[in-house]
């Protein structure tokens, strides 16, 4: 029942127009090294779902892989700044920005989580988010309170989680932050699970420290030492600002294709 | 010469009251070092909550790249996830959050998601991050822009992102609170004059009881290089 | 002479597939000790879930009172709460929760709330936990009760606490399955027979493939005894 | 800021007709030495809450301080059966018995800690719960879905929860099964912790294992061995079975008084 398989075989089940979510925040324990395979793979339609992104979607929508990105926040943070593949995407009309709130992709994923359609969220009252996207509507309290805002549940067809550690069975444990990574795999019609380090069957049986995401929720496991690089991933590494900031010099997706390549060959 | 970098973060930082929990995001690096500071001075019980969800950090580990990232966790005291951030504020439960944008009005609007027509945006900007749910529902929503432009403090917004809580807008020149559903300017930083805040404001400039912003006391300088050693703050400025 | 406690957790385990995710509760010895049994024997990879929140625990430790204690957390190879599997039973994501109750009719309701009236009720039963939200969305709810009587096997229930996916009921003397929306007798136990389950089932008795339980092969019988060598399988039985 | 306090003085802050949740789950880890406290104060009309109770709420329903209880599940489980004082409790009107889903339970404190007045949940269909009990109502997905069961809000004023290790401050650690302590937590007004070992301040932050329960939602923490006796605590103790049986025994609320002051005697 082992579920390890490579990058390669493991993308190749994501289809065309999947939505996938993908792990991590910002520049922090991104699954990176799977981003890059989905765009080597030339994935068409991609409908991210994320609450903070960076060079994950950034790439994406640089390597034409994206069709929409529902997000609360896409940017590098403040010492890379924007992310300007995403914005030529949106500003161009080639990719649909579903802007969030950030706890309203939160919302969306436990609805989908606990098995509802919609989620009230108490917070989103006066903004032009609710009038500018189909995905908020508004729902009555039935004990005599207010109307509440709502949020269409999102349902990734894909999870993709970069943790410290996994089993071949899937069972896999994050250190550290979270982010919505766990929420996600339970969410997400399937998981992948990257991780820096396969421990043997029966490991997490022994600690007191379980793991967060159970093999049950996961469809692969792929062994990626570095996979959330150029992110940081704690207790393995920061983030390689070279690296990105030589992506980020990129002029065009063909060179993206070259720079992909140059890493696939050092990665295999 | 005092840096505009200082000068916000202290400003910042003088804003927390002891024992308040107090948020901030991505990108956020100058409200994260005003945290540390005001932990540090006035207010040793204010909570700090992050992204990351460490409570409480030290952040003895200095990574330049993010405001999320995980050296607010490794020396946290306890565990409070992003979700549990927002759940906190949905429930009345937050005191402060940090927000930033690239627009703001008189009346405590802010635009974080883009310029021109919202279905045909001209600048796709990152996102409001949790502006939307956190603006209407901390006690109080503080913001901060390392920009003072009229571009910036406009009349009307392109967009608005959130309205709500907002209580004070924060710029390298000047610090506003906001009064009765208005922004009037409140004092006025080391310096920068009104003649110069009013020409670089895109809406009109009104005030009851100005004051100049105190300038950063040695105390607080001090303090700042103590736990700010890599000028975490200044990489707003830094970037522009 | 097969003991009721081992007929009926055979019985269970065999109704447990490979691969299937499988949850049981509070006061479920019979399940839990079932679940054991199947994994160990035709369904290695059935994954075995529980209030606790411990992904397949194996059990080394036999506590006696809770089939909810952490006994079923410390070997377990993964975390996944209660609220977690609620939430997977949800979303359709549940193979089979195990459920009890007091009173049970032939079209798969379960009672475990109250006897008598709902306003004012002659005897306040415990309540039947997770019932209600996973019979309907589990894709099979098995039921299991201890006693097989004209008051525990009933035409018309007290209170409904729930209907919905039933597809077993495992008794002392017998195993219904739920064909078409009606209990049907499907197999009796060895030291049964059809006249002492008529008469002692509150609805008609009807069949289509009337079958002899198998009884516990030594293959079963020896798993039993190596995986709950402390008897909790016959936990109810004694407290009966 | 030390929130350290004495048991008593703890739970003089708590009101009667004080709507409580109480951590733990039937005989595991459940605030005990809370409870008999609350029996010894004399509390009145506390409204309990919680998904699946037993000695606690049994207790508490003998020494007459209960007004109502909003549970999943009420009984010792199979060994000692179902739980007298509340059955005869409800049996003879003095109590009143909200029969949950246990998950009804988790949604209606998820939606409190949410901020919302209601919770959708997708489970709940044909069952005489929904018409019994004005807590359940229905809502419409305005999203063109079906109609939704919806469980009201439950916020309780105090929860109570007993774990393995705190600090002073207030931050908690829970070893091992969680049961429904830190949405409690979350849920609550106000938290008051019991813990078998109080920590320095300062452990927590060289541990890799956070608290799960953050100082500031803890209003008051007491260092309380046994605490949760006689049900069980992780790396502590299992089931006290002959107090449980010794409680089961006594005749009426009068013996439940001596039998208590018997406790407080050896316990302070």
């Amino acid at each position: 029942m082992s579920k390890l398989t490579s990058l390669p075989d493991a993308l190749k089940a994501i289809p065309d127009g999947a939505m996938l979510a993908l792990g991590g925040n910002t520049l922090n324990r991104a699954p990176m090294t799977a981003v890059y395979e989905l765009a080597r793979q030339q994935k068409r339609g991609l409908r991210l779902v994320k609450t903070a992104g960076a060079m994950d979607v950034d790439l994406l929508c640089l390597a034409g892989c994206v069709h929409s990105v529902d997000a609360g926040f896409v940017s590098y943070e403040s010492h890379f700044g924007l992310c300007p593949h995403y914005r030529k995407g949106v500003e161009q009309g080639r990719v649909q920005s579903n802007e969030h709130a950030c706890y309203t992709v939160i919302s969306a994923l436990r609805a989908s989580a606990y098995g509802l359609p919609f989620m009230p969220v108490a917070g989103l009252r006066e903004s032009d988010l609710r009038k500018a996207h189909p995905y908020f509507a508004t729902v009555r309290d039935p004990f005599g309170g207010e109307e509440l805002t709502v949020v269409r549940a999102l349902r990734p067809d894909w999870a993709i989680v970069h943790v410290q550690q996994a089993d071949e069975l899937g069972n896999a444990r994050i250190d550290g932050p979270l982010y919505e990574d766990v929420l996600m795999t339970q969410a997400a019609r399937r998981v992948l699970v990257t991780a820096e380090e396969i421990v043997p069957e029966g490991f997490f049986r022994r600690s007191e420290q379980k793991p967060q995401i159970p093999h049950f929720l996961v469809h692969s496991v792929v062994h990626q030492p570095r996979g959330a690089s150029p992110s940081s991933c704690l207790n393995h590494y920061p983030v390689d600002e070279e690296e990105v900031a030589s992506f980020l010099a990129l002029p065009d997706a063909e060179a993206l294709t070259a720079w992909l390549n140059d890493r696939g060959r050092t990665a295999r | 010469m005092i840096r505009p970098s200082d000068m916000m973060a202290v400003v910042l930082a003088r804003l927390i009251r002891d024992g308040e929990t107090v948020f901030h995001g991505v990108s956020s690096h100058l409200p994260m070092v005003a945290m540390l500071l005001a932990k540090r001075l006035h207010a040793p019980h204010a909570v700090h909550l992050n992204i990351g969800g460490g409570v409480d950090p030290t952040m003895a580990r200095q990574d330049g790249i993010s405001s999320a990232g995980s050296n607010l966790w490794t020396d946290a005291q306890a565990a409070f996830s992003l979700a549990d951030v927002f759940d906190l504020s949905m429930r009345g439960g937050l005191d402060v959050a940090f927000l930033s944008g690239v627009q703001f009005d008189s009346r405590g609007g802010v635009n974080a998601s883009l310029i021109g027509d919202w279905q045909q945006p001209k600048v796709r900007l990152p996102g409001g991050a949790g502006s939307a749910v956190l603006i209407p529902t901390a006690r109080r929503a503080i913001l901060w822009r390392t920009k003072h432009d009229k571009r910036t403090l406009v009349r009307d917004l392109d967009f608005l992102t959130a309205r709500g809580h907002v209580s004070d807008l924060v710029t390298p020149l000047c610090h506003f609170t906001m009064y009765q559903g208005e922004m009037l300017l409140n004092s006025i930083h080391p310096g920068a004059d009104i003649e110069t805040i009013a020409n670089h404001t895109g809406f009109p400039i009104r005030y009851i009881n100005l004051q100049r912003t105190p300038p950063p006391t040695q105390a607080e300088m001090a303090a700042l290089q103590h736990i700010d050693p890599g000028d975490l703050r200044n990489i707003e400025f830094r970037s522009l």
